[in-house]
Order: structure tokens, then sequence, then C-alpha cells
């Protein structure tokens, strides 16, 4: 075992451990700080993948926003007197059959089929690379990213605002 | 110990999809089910960059991450919103409690 | 040194005219939100104005295919044909109809104050489908499918103190952001077998592909539950009744036709492009091996349009009964796609441009009582017949027309499907399907029965302003012309099931 | 004049009618008079279809004008046409139905007074003509199907116009019922020649007949296909077995039995007849003549009894269908024709007249409350004497000629096959034909008031309601058809205007008389002339037509004559008991009085026989049915409802079984929309597992 996939099964790890907690967790606020190790986790496994740029991008906008994002939901839909923010659960026992025989089936999809493999590089660094592939073959998703953003904008504001 | 290849990226992904997945149809509370999207956004981000690196496919790949990355952030922004709206309307947040619309 | 990797990118920019023009347009309602914030009533001419230009555009491509943003040989990220022209005026019509529609629904009447963000995200619906109808790029055909998403999803809540509302809206972004997060992964496991997002290199791919057939049906299921929840077709229906019922009226219409389009488009478009190898000498597309395509069309528009019917049957609320009906127009349309040929890519045109107007139709009338009445209730229909003879008359012809009766349109769109799917000797379903429709008279009469059998001492009188009676004019006038001068629309939607690269 | 202007006036005639109806149901409840515009339209319709008629018969005698338009093209070789065939027979036709139409339309302005829809009957009478025009002018047997129901659906319409009455509700739902049930061989023949042909057009498919193309390659289904058509006309020419629904539907208003029960669309059956005559073989034409001797007969010996004077007459259009059809049968084409025209004016004339009669007495139709009428109704009698004169075939009539026609053709084709059944049927008909139309007459109009009361204030009808009476009356004289008053050959109608038929069956399968190589010379030219067919009437059906005509005519006059005196016995002089003799014959009279058991043998068969599958199926949804649901009400309610009358359950019960089950099954689907959005994504999970498994 060498070093890096020492690191992959850290990384790993802590991914899959860490969901396992969120999902499973009664207390939302224990889930959304789990969360947080997830997208660490994440996070490592696309550096391990040579892709930094993802990763930072990872960090920033999911630990950064998204993830703060969800605290405050999780606040402001509960009184903050409460010490354990419990939540209950529904439909475990069908879930529990449903997705196990999904992931299973998944589990085999993915890992039976051949996959077109070539034996891997160095990493390079990408942030050049992205910048100008976002600007050129990429400018028309570039834009429509931008009237999604508007969009989410104007919806969000949209519903969150008070009434005159 | 087999050296770590696509297969074993993919076994993390496939269990954090299966986990989003499980949250989104068991848990109560709309938030949670939210984190249970995120849970499978970023599980299919692993898919892409995991195959952009082992199949030698270009940085496409990471762009369409950074492309899903940027759409759960807007997607999140909404979402919340509507969750707090049903909470200043019904004053919870259990989505199995939000059940007024059915056969 | 950057090396130009758009060359022409001034040609690409002119291409995606009548996008630009639905952006410049969200944009100018938007800012004049902003600066007159008094004048309100201006934003649905603004949005015509914006609709007819853009829908100029759209004329004058037609007839003139071409991709756009390409990178490399024709694998290009907009595939401009007459196809998705065709659908794009589609879109237009209906998004007049809607803007017409909610000038006089009382539900969006009730939210003045924001109006501005109504029309802007109703533009925002049209940019992606804009997208979504050509889209070639799986990656393109997510994100626009997404845009159109996220402006539904707050549209579907828009009166925010309505229970009904936001309800419905709640339901709608869960299950909508889990089918999108189901399609993505989908989409991931087809980049990994192929290597690329865009439908033809796909194509090509798939020839000297290793993938198992597992993994292939999984991904092509997965991307099918995307795509199944934007149609509605079972079992990827489950919101549609529930957002249906609790959306306001003009959103529920829109949804239902132009939304359900968008996403037919993406099937149609998906499924030629990515998976066929070619066509035979009768014109049947040659798919693919792995899956049987065909049995799995129809096995999903079978269980589609039963499902639809016979749930249909037993609701009481007006627009859920219409939701279940769209679901089972869902389940024909679908079998038009299952036919794999291009006549019933041309039947699946022409039934959607009837349903259109029929489907509308239906939902305007229905808002136009419920303005008055506040109920959507079939009970509540009762003897509306005689008190409202027009508007009684009208939900008449648009009902007897879903139901696919002579000489209404709907009898055209179902003949054409029946007439391909004979001649593609598919016996068997033809007559499964044409049980249903015998399923679905039964709850489309009742309705007529509720109007004009039954007596109520209730008089309703609804005013209607010279607006109404021309919208209701506009819907009708085509449904029953064309039910009987048909074959200028034939012959549009001929020319129009080319499908660019193909 | 040209045949632009021809099928321009033509499309006028087929399209006024419809304004008419559009026009007056919407305006109906708005502008009182609206009607007139209806009866304006009509008017400007008759005088249209006059011209029609006249400039066709002047200027294009021989030629068959086609106008066609594509309406839907499928792919290159499947093309949809709508389109108009002209031809002596429509002209013709079109002026029958625009006359007739027109003088009920005059009729009732008068008879309907003060009804409370009178605008929406005049709607109905609008759509009728169009869809009949339609029936009438098409070119393609899909066009006529889609006609035939547009008739069906309006005569259902003005059958059951005063739907308040169950009967007459019942009578328009019987109807409707019985036609679907000749409709369903139609459609099936018109499927068949649509599968074999791919087209519709009665010139495409008879010229591909001709070219020796048959269905399946077969004699015999070319036979079965002419069969299958025909019953489309055994439904609505009311034939027997399907004759039943033509008596109850008396029980619409009277103008509307002249112009539908006895002029034009039962007429229509005998009209497709005649279209489709071309492909007949002798199979099938034997078929035809025997389904119409067996509705001659039987009707006829049921009016013999009948007391309600719309009933005699129902029963007489349908003995006198049966002639037509029967002509049809034996080959005698153009005296078919012949006679559904003469009989639709003096049919129309005695059913206005028994209108007028109706009117007069306040609604009253036995004739046993009538009697004496002649000096109150002096024009309805003599209009009606006239008419009846008519059916019963005594000379100087229309009806002489026609009939007298047909039952020489029935003696020509005994003496060539040997088939003597359809002579000797024929003139046992004639002579009940004229004794129960006398009866009628003695019973109503002659001897002593029954029914003081009602005789005191009978009256004679105004104007408008006399006009047509004396129209059809005179119509009934022979002048209008030939000079001769004995034989119609030498007559401009017979001779110049109806053409004899085109025969485009194989000749192995015709009848020898109707052969091919016995066409005489100068037809055969005439075949070379005429791009279609070829001409019928061979040399040998010529000679013995031509010795049977005179034998035919003495016999024929001389059981008229017997007929017509017995009546006089019976009734007038009173010289024989005729309730003693009802009395000896009871059984008989009975069966006769009872309209043969008709109805009560389809209640005892079928509805009998739906009864005993509804006991099974009732048990099944007691037993297992019940079982499962756990005998939920609707259930019980169900079972009351199997066990209830099944006078109800014969036209209800299946399609409310049928809603029954496909109302269970909507319920199990409901069961899984239960609002919780988890719950339905639990269910797409385990969806795409099971889609997974299956594919």
């Amino acid at each position: 075992m060498n070093v890096y996939d020492f690191i992959f099964y850290l990384f790993a790890a802590i991914t899959v451990l860490s969901a396992f907690f969120v999902v499973t967790n009664r207390n939302i606020v224990y889930s959304a700080f789990f969360l947080l190790f997830t997208f660490f986790g994440v996070a490592g496994i696309y550096v391990l993948l040579g892709a930094d740029f993802v990763a930072i991008v990872q960090l920033i906008v999911y630990v950064g926003g998204i993830l703060i994002l969800l605290l405050f939901g999780v606040m402001l839909t509960n009184k903050i007197t409460n010490v354990e923010i419990k939540t209950g659960t529904i439909n475990i026992y069908p879930a529990v059959i449903g997705v196990g025989l999904l992931s299973g089936a998944l589990l085999a999809a993915l890992i039976t089929s051949t996959w077109k493999t070539f034996p891997t590089e160095a990493p390079l660094p990408t942030t050049a690379a992205l910048g100008t592939m976002l600007l050129q073959e990429y400018a028309l998703v570039f834009e429509l990213l931008g009237i999604i953003l508007l969009i989410a904008l104007i919806g969000a504001a949209s519903i969150a605002r008070r009434e005159a | 110990m087999i050296e770590v290849g696509l297969n074993h990226f993919l076994v993390v992904s496939t269990l954090l999809f299966s986990m989003g997945i499980y949250a989104i149809v068991t848990r109560k509370n709309a938030i949670m089910v939210l984190m249970g999207v995120e849970l499978i956004l970023n599980s299919a981000n692993i898919n892409f960059i995991a195959f952009t690196r082992f199949g030698n496919f270009g940085l496409q790949g990471h762009l369409i991450a950074l492309f899903v990355i940027v759409l759960a952030a807007a997607e999140a922004a909404i979402a919340l919103a509507i969750v707090l709206n049903i909470y200043k309307t019904l004053s919870t947040v259990n989505i199995d409690e939000v059940d007024s619309l059915k056969d | 040194m950057i090396t130009l990797i758009l060359p022409n990118l001034s040609s690409d920019l002119l291409a995606i005219l009548p996008e630009i023009s639905l952006a410049l347009t969200l944009v100018a309602i938007v800012v004049f939100d902003l600066i007159f914030s008094k004048s309100k009533r201006f934003l649905p001419f603004i949005s015509l104005v914006g609709i007819v230009i853009t829908f100029a555009f759209v004329v004058l491509q037609f007839g003139d295919p071409k991709s756009a943003f390409s990178v490399t040989g024709n694998n290009s990220f907009l595939s401009l044909d007459n196809f998705s022209s065709f659908f794009k005026i589609l879109i237009l019509i209906t998004t007049a109809f809607i803007v017409l529609f909610s000038m006089s629904s009382q539900e969006v009447n009730s939210c003045p104050d924001r109006h501005g963000e109504y029309y802007a995200l109703i533009f925002g619906m049209v940019i992606g489908m804009f997208f979504m109808v050509s889209a070639n790029d799986l990656i393109l055909i997510y994100l626009s499918l997404e845009l159109l998403s996220l402006s539904s999803y707050v549209l579907a809540g828009f009166v925010k103190t309505s229970v009904r509302n936001s309800e419905a809206s709640l339901k709608y972004i869960i299950y909508g952001s889990a089918s999108s997060g189901i399609m993505l992964f989908g989409i991931s496991i087809l980049y990994g077998i192929t290597g690329s997002t865009n439908l033809h290199e796909i194509n090509s791919l798939l020839h000297f592909t290793a993938a198992s057939q597992l993994t292939f049906v999984m991904a092509v299921l997965m991307i099918f539950a995307g795509i199944g929840f934007k149609i509605s077709i079972v079992p990827f229906h489950f919101w549609t009744p529930d957002v249906y019922e609790g959306a306001p009226i003009s959103i529920t219409a829109f949804l239902s036709v132009a939304s359900k389009a968008a996403g037919f488009v993406i099937l149609i478009r998906f499924l030629k492009i990515t998976f066929t190898q070619g066509l035979d000498k009768s014109g049947y597309w040659q798919m693919l091996p792995y899956i049987d395509w065909q049995l799995l069309l129809i096995v999903f528009s079978i269980i589609t349009m039963t499902f639809g019917n016979f749930a249909a049957l037993w609701q009481d609320n007006l627009k859920r009964m219409l939701a279940y009906s769209s679901i089972a127009h869902a389940g024909y349309l679908m079998l038009g796609v299952a036919v794999l040929s291009d006549q019933g890519l041309m039947a699946v045109l022409v039934y959607f441009s009837v349903y259109l107007f029929m489907n509308l139709g239906a939902f305007y009338v229905v808002m136009l009582i419920a303005n008055k009445i506040d109920s959507e209730e079939i009970d509540d229909y009762k003897g509306l017949g005689y008190s409202l003879p027009l508007l009684g008359t009208a939900l008449g012809i648009f009902l007897i027309s879903l139901t696919g009766l002579p000489p209404t349109a709907g009898f055209i769109g179902k003949l054409y499907l029946f007439i391909a799917l004979v001649d593609a000797n598919m016996i068997t379903v033809a007559i499964i399907a044409l049980l249903n429709t015998v399923v679905a008279l039964y709850y489309y009469i009742r309705v007529l029965k509720a109007m004009f059998l039954t007596k109520s001492e209730k008089h309703i009188v609804v005013k209607l302003s010279p607006l109404n009676y021309t919208v209701l004019f506009l819907l009708i006038a085509p449904v029953l012309i064309l039910g009987i001068y048909f074959t200028p629309l034939i012959n549009l939607a001929k020319e129009s099931i080319q499908l660019l690269g193909f | 004049m040209t045949e632009n202007s021809i099928i321009n006036i033509s499309l006028a005639i087929l399209f006024l009618p419809l304004l008419g109806f559009v026009v007056t149901l919407l305006l109906g409840k708005k502008v009182k008079s609206i009607y007139l515009f209806e009866v304006f339209l009509i008017t400007v319709v008759l005088i249209a279809s006059i011209f029609l008629a006249f400039s066709k018969l002047s200027y294009f005698i021989d030629d068959k004008i086609v106008a066609e338009l594509e309406w839907f093209r499928l792919s290159d070789t499947l093309v949809f046409n709508l389109g108009f065939l002209l031809d002596n027979i429509t002209v013709l036709m079109l002026f029958v139905v625009a006359l007739i139409s027109a003088l009920v339309h005059y009729f009732s302005i008068a008879y309907m007074k003060g009804d409370e829809r009178y605008n929406r009957y005049f709607a109905y009478l609008g759509i009728f003509t169009f869809s009949m025009n339609g029936i009438v002018l098409t070119n393609n047997i899909l066009m006529m199907y889609i006609f035939w129901e547009l008739v069906g659906l309006s005569s259902y319409l003005l059958i059951g116009f005063w739907f308040e009455k169950k009967l007459a509700s019942d009578a328009g739902k019987k109807a409707f019922l019985v036609n679907r049930i000749g409709d369903i061989g139609m459609f099936a023949g018109i499927l068949i020649l649509f599968l074999t042909y791919n087209t519709f057009s009665f010139d495409a498919i008879f010229q591909a007949i001709g070219a020796g193309k048959l269905p399946f390659n077969s004699d015999f289904w070319l036979s079965v296909t002419g069969i299958l058509l025909f019953m489309g006309a055994i439904g609505k020419s009311a034939q027997f077995p399907l004759h039943v629904w033509l008596p109850d539907a008396m029980e619409g208003p009277t103008p509307v039995s002249a112009l539908i029960h006895a002029a034009t669309m039962v007429a229509a059956g005998v009209y497709l007849t005649i279209r489709i005559f071309g492909l007949l073989t002798a199979d099938a034409m034997m078929f035809i003549a025997v389904i119409g001797m067996l509705s001659a007969f039987i009707p006829a010996t049921i009016a013999l009894t009948q007391n309600d004077i719309k009933k005699v007459l129902a029963y007489s259009t349908v003995s006198q269908l049966g002639y037509m059809v029967m002509a049809l049968g034996v080959g005698a084409y153009k005296f078919a024709f012949f006679y559904l025209v003469t009989h639709a004016f003096f049919k129309a004339c005695l059913f206005l007249g028994s209108g007028s009669v109706i009117h007069a007495m306040h609604h009253e139709q036995d004739i046993r409350n009538m009697g004496g009428l002649r000096k109150k109704l002096p024009l309805t009698y003599a209009t009606f004497l006239i008419a009846s004169l008519a059916i019963s075939g005594i000379p100087l009539t229309s009806g002489f000629l026609s009939k007298d026609g047909i039952l020489a053709s029935t003696f020509a084709f005994g003496s060539l096959t040997g088939y003597w059944i359809f002579a000797i049927v024929g003139f046992l008909v004639a002579l009940m034909t004229a004794f129960y139309m006398f009866r009628l007459i003695i019973i109503t109009f002659h001897g002593e008031p029954r029914d003081h009361h009602k005789f005191e204030h009978a009256h004679e009808s105004p104007f408008v309601m006399a006009m047509p009476l004396a129209v059809l009356a005179m119509l009934s004289i022979f002048i209008f058809y030939t000079p001769n008053p004995f034989s119609a050959d030498q007559g401009w109608f017979f001779n110049k205007w109806i053409n004899s038929a085109e025969l485009h069956a194989p000749n192995a399968t015709r009848f020898d008389f109707m052969q091919s190589e016995v066409a005489t010379e100068t037809e055969q030219t005439a075949e070379h002339n005429s791009s279609h067919g070829e001409i019928t009437y061979s040399e040998k059906y010529t000679e013995a037509m031509h010795s049977a005509h005179y034998p035919a005519m003495y016999l024929s006059l001389f059981v008229a004559l017997a007929g017509i005196l017995t009546a006089f016995v019976f009734y007038q002089w009173k010289k024989v008991n005729v309730d003693k003799l009802a009395n000896s014959i009871k059984p008989l009279y009975n069966f006769s009085l009872n309209k043969w058991y008709f109805d009560e043998f389809y209640h005892k068969t079928f509805v009998a026989g739906l009864l005993g599958l509804s006991k099974i199926i009732a048990w099944f949804d007691a037993k297992v049915v019940d079982g499962i649901v756990n005998g939920s009400a609707e259930v019980t309610r169900r079972l009351a409802f199997f066990t209830g009358g099944f006078d109800k359950y014969v036209v209800d019960g299946l399609v409310n079984l049928m809603a029954y089950i496909s109302g269970f099954i909507g319920l199990i689907f409901r069961r899984v929309q239960t609002g919780k959005v988890q719950t339905y994504l639990v269910l797409v999970i385990f969806s795409i597992i099971i889609l997974l498994f299956l594919f």
C-alpha cells in the first residue's frame, strides 16, 4: 500500500462515514456538521484525481456557500431555544430494501463493466486550461449558467422576500 | 490489496449516491432531504472526474463538475426559499405533514 | 497565446438570435420592473412584444437547418433544425397564450407587486425550453432542463399565501431535484462509457464500447427517470397530479403543454441521435442493440396511458382530472415515439400541435370559471352549461377534442397516431390505445354531464372581457378548423421531422 | 352551363341546410322567427335542386360528373378524397330530398306551432337535410358512411324530439341501437373494400373489380362484401330482421315521419344498394331478394290489423321498401329506383295527410276513434285517397307504373331462374297493401264519426299544411313520369333519365341473364364509348320482361281491385262481421296484431341471454369480488342493480359493468397517490429496479 492508496482510503473513509452519519443522525445540526466532512472528503478525492481547481471550488462553494445556506435554513426553521433539533424518519423499511437493491445493482453495473482506461499520468495544473475551455468551447454553457443564476436569484428573492 | 483504481472511486460514489437517495426518501425534515440531494450531486461529480482521470477524456469532466456545483448552489438557494415559505405558511418543515394534495 | 477555437462566433451568435432576444426580454422585464415599479400592467405587453420578435426570428430560421457552437466537425452544442424550430414555435404560441391567461388570472393578480418576477420567471422557463429543444449535448440538456425546472418550482408556488401553492412548490422541487440528480448520475455513467457528452459523438463511440449491458441499461434508465419526470410518464409521474392541482392554473397549463413538449423533444433527440444505427428501407429506425427499445417504450406508454386514464376516472377536481388526462396524453405521445419511425415522429408533432390548443383551452375555461366560483370541483360545475352557455360549450368542445372524437382536432391527432401504429404492425398496441380512449370518454363525459344534464339552482354570472372572448376564440378556432382542414399542419409536420445530422 | 357551375350548385345544395342548422341553432333562443331563415334556405335549396336536375338532364344527360378534392394524404398511395358524383340518379334523388324536405318544412310551420323548441326543431330538419344530401352526393363509401352516421344521429334527435315522452326517447334510442347493428356490417364491408383496393371511391373500386381484383381473391368474399355493405341498408331501410325500430320511431313528430321514415332516410338504404349494385354477385343478389321479400311480406300482414294510423303507414313503408329491395335483388335496378321516387312522394303525402288528420283530431292517432272525417277534411281526404290509390297500384297513378314494373320483374325473374316465390309473394303483398290502405281510409274518413266531441272540433288544415299535400298528391299522377298511363317504358323518366346499371362483378358470378356474353351489339358499343363498366340488361332479360309485362299488369290490377273491394265489403258495407272473422282466426289475428311477436322474441332471446349472463356475472361479483372488496357499499349497489329490471340492463348494463371494472382499477391506482412526496420517490426507485430487471 503506497501513500497514494493510503490517502485514498483516508478520504474515502471520511467521505463515506461522515455521509453515513449525515443520513442517520437524528440531530439535524450534527448532520449538517458531518456534511461538512463529507464535502471535505470529496474535495480530497478530487485532489487525488488531479482536479485541483474543482477541489478548490468544491471547498469554496459547497463549504462556504451551500453548507452555510443549509445551516441558515436549519436555524430559521427551528426555534433556537430547542437544544436538540431532532428530526424523524419515514419509510425506513421500504427505503432500506429499495436503496439496498438499487445500490447493489449500481455497484454490480459499475464494477463489472469494462471501462476505457488509460494509464494515468501525473496530474497537471488545470486552472488555466479550464478557464480557456470555459470561455471558448463552453461559452454557450457558460452564458446559460449565467441565466440560471439570474433566475435563481430572482426566484429565491421572489419567494423569500417579505410581502409589501 | 489491489492498487487503487477507477473501481474504488466508483464504489465511493455509489455509496454516496445510495446514502443520498436514502436521505431523500426517509428523512422528514425538508432540509435533510436537500442534504441528500447534495450528496447525489457530489457522487455524480466524483464519477465525472474519476472517469476523466482514468479514461483520459481531457478536462471536460472537470468542467461538468464545475457546472454541477454552480447548479447545486442555485438549486439550494431556491429550495431553501421554498422551504422557508412552507415554514411560514404551515409552521412545519416535515415533508410528510405536507400532504393535503392527494387522491 | 490563446488559439481561437470558436472561429465562427459571429455566425453562431446569429444562429441563437431567438434565444438572445428571449434573454433580452427577460432583462427588459426585470429592468422595467425595477425602474417603473408603479406600471406593472405593461409587463405582459413587453412579454408579448418579446415573444413576437422571437417568433419572427424562429420563423426566419425555419427551413435553414444548421448547427451552432460546434467545436469539431458536427459535434455541436446546438442543432437548429426544423424539428427544433417547430417545437420552438409551439412553445412560443403556448407562452403567448399563458401571458394572455395570466392577464386575467385572479391568482396571478392577487400578488400584483410580484408581477415582474412572474414574467421574468416565465421567460426563464422559455429560455430553458429553447435550449432543451435544440440541445445536442447531454450537459447542455441537463442544465437547460434545470433552468426550466428552477423557474417552474418558483412559479408553482407563486401565490405564497396559498397553502396549495406552497405545497405544490415544495413537492415539485423535492421530486424534481431528486429526479434530476438521478439523471445526472445516469449521464455520468454514460460519460464513463463513451467519454463524451455530445449525442452524435456518443452515438459513434457506442459502436465500439465494451461496456456491459447492465451498465448501459442502468445509465439509460436513470436518464429516462429525469426525462420521464419532465414529461410525466408512469412511473415517474407521481408529482404531476399534486403539483398540477396545487399550482396556479396558468402555470399548470404551461407545465402541461410547453414543458412537456420540451421534454419530448429531448426524449426524441436522445433516442434518435444517440441510439440509432440508421434507417431501414421503410423509414424505421434501427436501434443499437443492448435494449429492446421498442418494448421499453411501449411498456412505458401503455402503463402511462392506462394509469392516467383509470386514475382520472375518480377525480372530483377538474384540475386534477386534467392532470391525469395529461398523463394519459403523454402515454399516447409516447406511443408515437415507440413506433421508432419518422411516421411516428410526425404523429407526435401533429398530436402535440392539436394537444396544445385543446389542453390550453380546457385550462383556460377552468380558470375563468374558477376566477368566479373559486372552485374546480366538478360538483360545482352542475348546470353551468345553462348559466354560462358560452364557457360551457367551449369546455365541451375542448373536452370532446381531448377525447379524440371527430370533427375536432383531437381526432386528427389520434388518427395519425393510430395510422402510424397500424403501419408499423403494432395492432395490439393500437387496440389497447383505442380501448384507453374509451375509458377516457367516461371521465370527459362526466364533466359534460355535470354541466349540461344536471340542473342547479345557483345562477352564476361570469362577465367576460373582450380579451377573454378573443383568447377563447383563438383557442376554439384551431380546435375546430384543424379538425376539418389540417393539410397545412400535416405538411408543416412533415417538413419538421428531419433531425440535423441524421 | 358548365360542369363547374353544376358542381357549385350541388355544393350550395349540400351546405345551405348546414348553414341553416348552425344559424337556427345558435340564434334559436334569441330570435323567435329565425326558423324562417331555415325555411327560406330550404326553399333556395329546392329551387337550386330543380335547376340542377334540369341542367343535368338537359345538358349532361349522359355524363357522370365527378369532382374530387384531396382531403388528406397518408402516403403517396393512400389518399383520402372528398368527392361528388353526379349522375342522373343523383340529381333526381337530390330533387326528391329537397322537395320533400321543403314541403315538410312548410307543413311543420303550422303543425309544430306552439312547441317550446320550435326553432330547435327546424335546426334539426336542417342538419338532417344536410346529411341526407351528403349521402346522395358522395362518390366514395367512406364519406357515405360518415354522412350515414350523421343521418342516423339527426334522425335520433328528431325521433326523440319530444324526449319528455319516455316512449319517444326510447324509440330514438332503439332506432339508434338497431341501426348500429346494421352499420357494423357496413363498416366491416368498407374495411374489406379498403384493405383490398386501398381506396374508398366507388369508381375506383368498380374499375378494380372489373379488372379482376377481388377481395381475398375469391368470388365468395366479393359476395360477402356485398352482403356486409347491404347490412347497412338493412338497418337504415328497416328491412327484416332489423325492421323493429321503424314503427316505434313513429313517436316522433309526424312531419318528421314523413320526411325521414317515408321518403328519405329509409330510402337511403335502397340508395346505397343502388350505388353498390355494380359489385353484387348472384349470391348477394339472392340474399338481398330474400330479405326484401320477407320485409315486404311480414310487415304487410302486420299492417292488416293495426289501429294506430301512423303504425299502419309505418308497416306499409317497411313493406314497400321491401319491394324496392326485392326489385334490386331480382335485378330490376331501374324499377327499384323508379319506385323509390314515386313511393317517396305518395308515402310522404300519406304521412303528411295522417299528420293533418292527427292535427285536426288534436293528437288522436287511434283510427277507431275517427270516422266520417271526409266531410270535415275534404282536401286531406282527396289527397289521401289519391296517394292510397297510388300505393295500391291503380292505373293512372305513379304507383301503378312503378309497382307493376317490379311485379313484372319478379315474374320475369321467375321465368328465367325458376324462383317464382318472389312473384307470388309480390302479388300477395300487393293484395294486402290495397286492403289495409283502404281499410284505413274507410275507417278514418268514411262512415259515422265515433268520437263526436273531437269530430266537432276537427277542422281543415291551414294553407301551409294543405299545399304540401296537394303538391305531393299531384306528383302521384302518371303524367309526371310518362305520357302512357299503362307503361313506363316509353316515358322520359324511365327511358331517358335513369340509366341501366353498370355491372362489374366477374361474369361467372352473375345471374345467367345478366352475363355480358349475351349483351347485344349496341350495348357493346356503348361499353366502348363509356369508360365504365357495361350495361346489365341482356336481350334475354328484356324479352322476359316484355312477355311478363301484360300478364303482370292485369294480375296486379286484379289483385289491387280485389284488395280494395274486400276492404269495402268488410268495413264500408259491413257485409262480413270483422270481429267475428278475427275471432275465428284468432291465433293468426293476434299474431299480426302483435307484430309477429318480434319485440317479444328479441326480448326473450337476446335479453334473456344477457340476463342469464348478468346472473353469472352477478354471482361472480357476489362470491369473488365481494370477498375481495369485503362488501363495500358500491358492490351492494351494483348487485341490487343486477337483480333489478332487465329493461334498463340491456341498454345500460354492459356500459355500467365496464365503468365499474374501470373504476375498480382506478381505485387501485389512486391508492398510490398518498400525497407524500417521499413515498412517491420510493415508488420511483422500485420502478427503476423492476425495469432494470425487465430489460
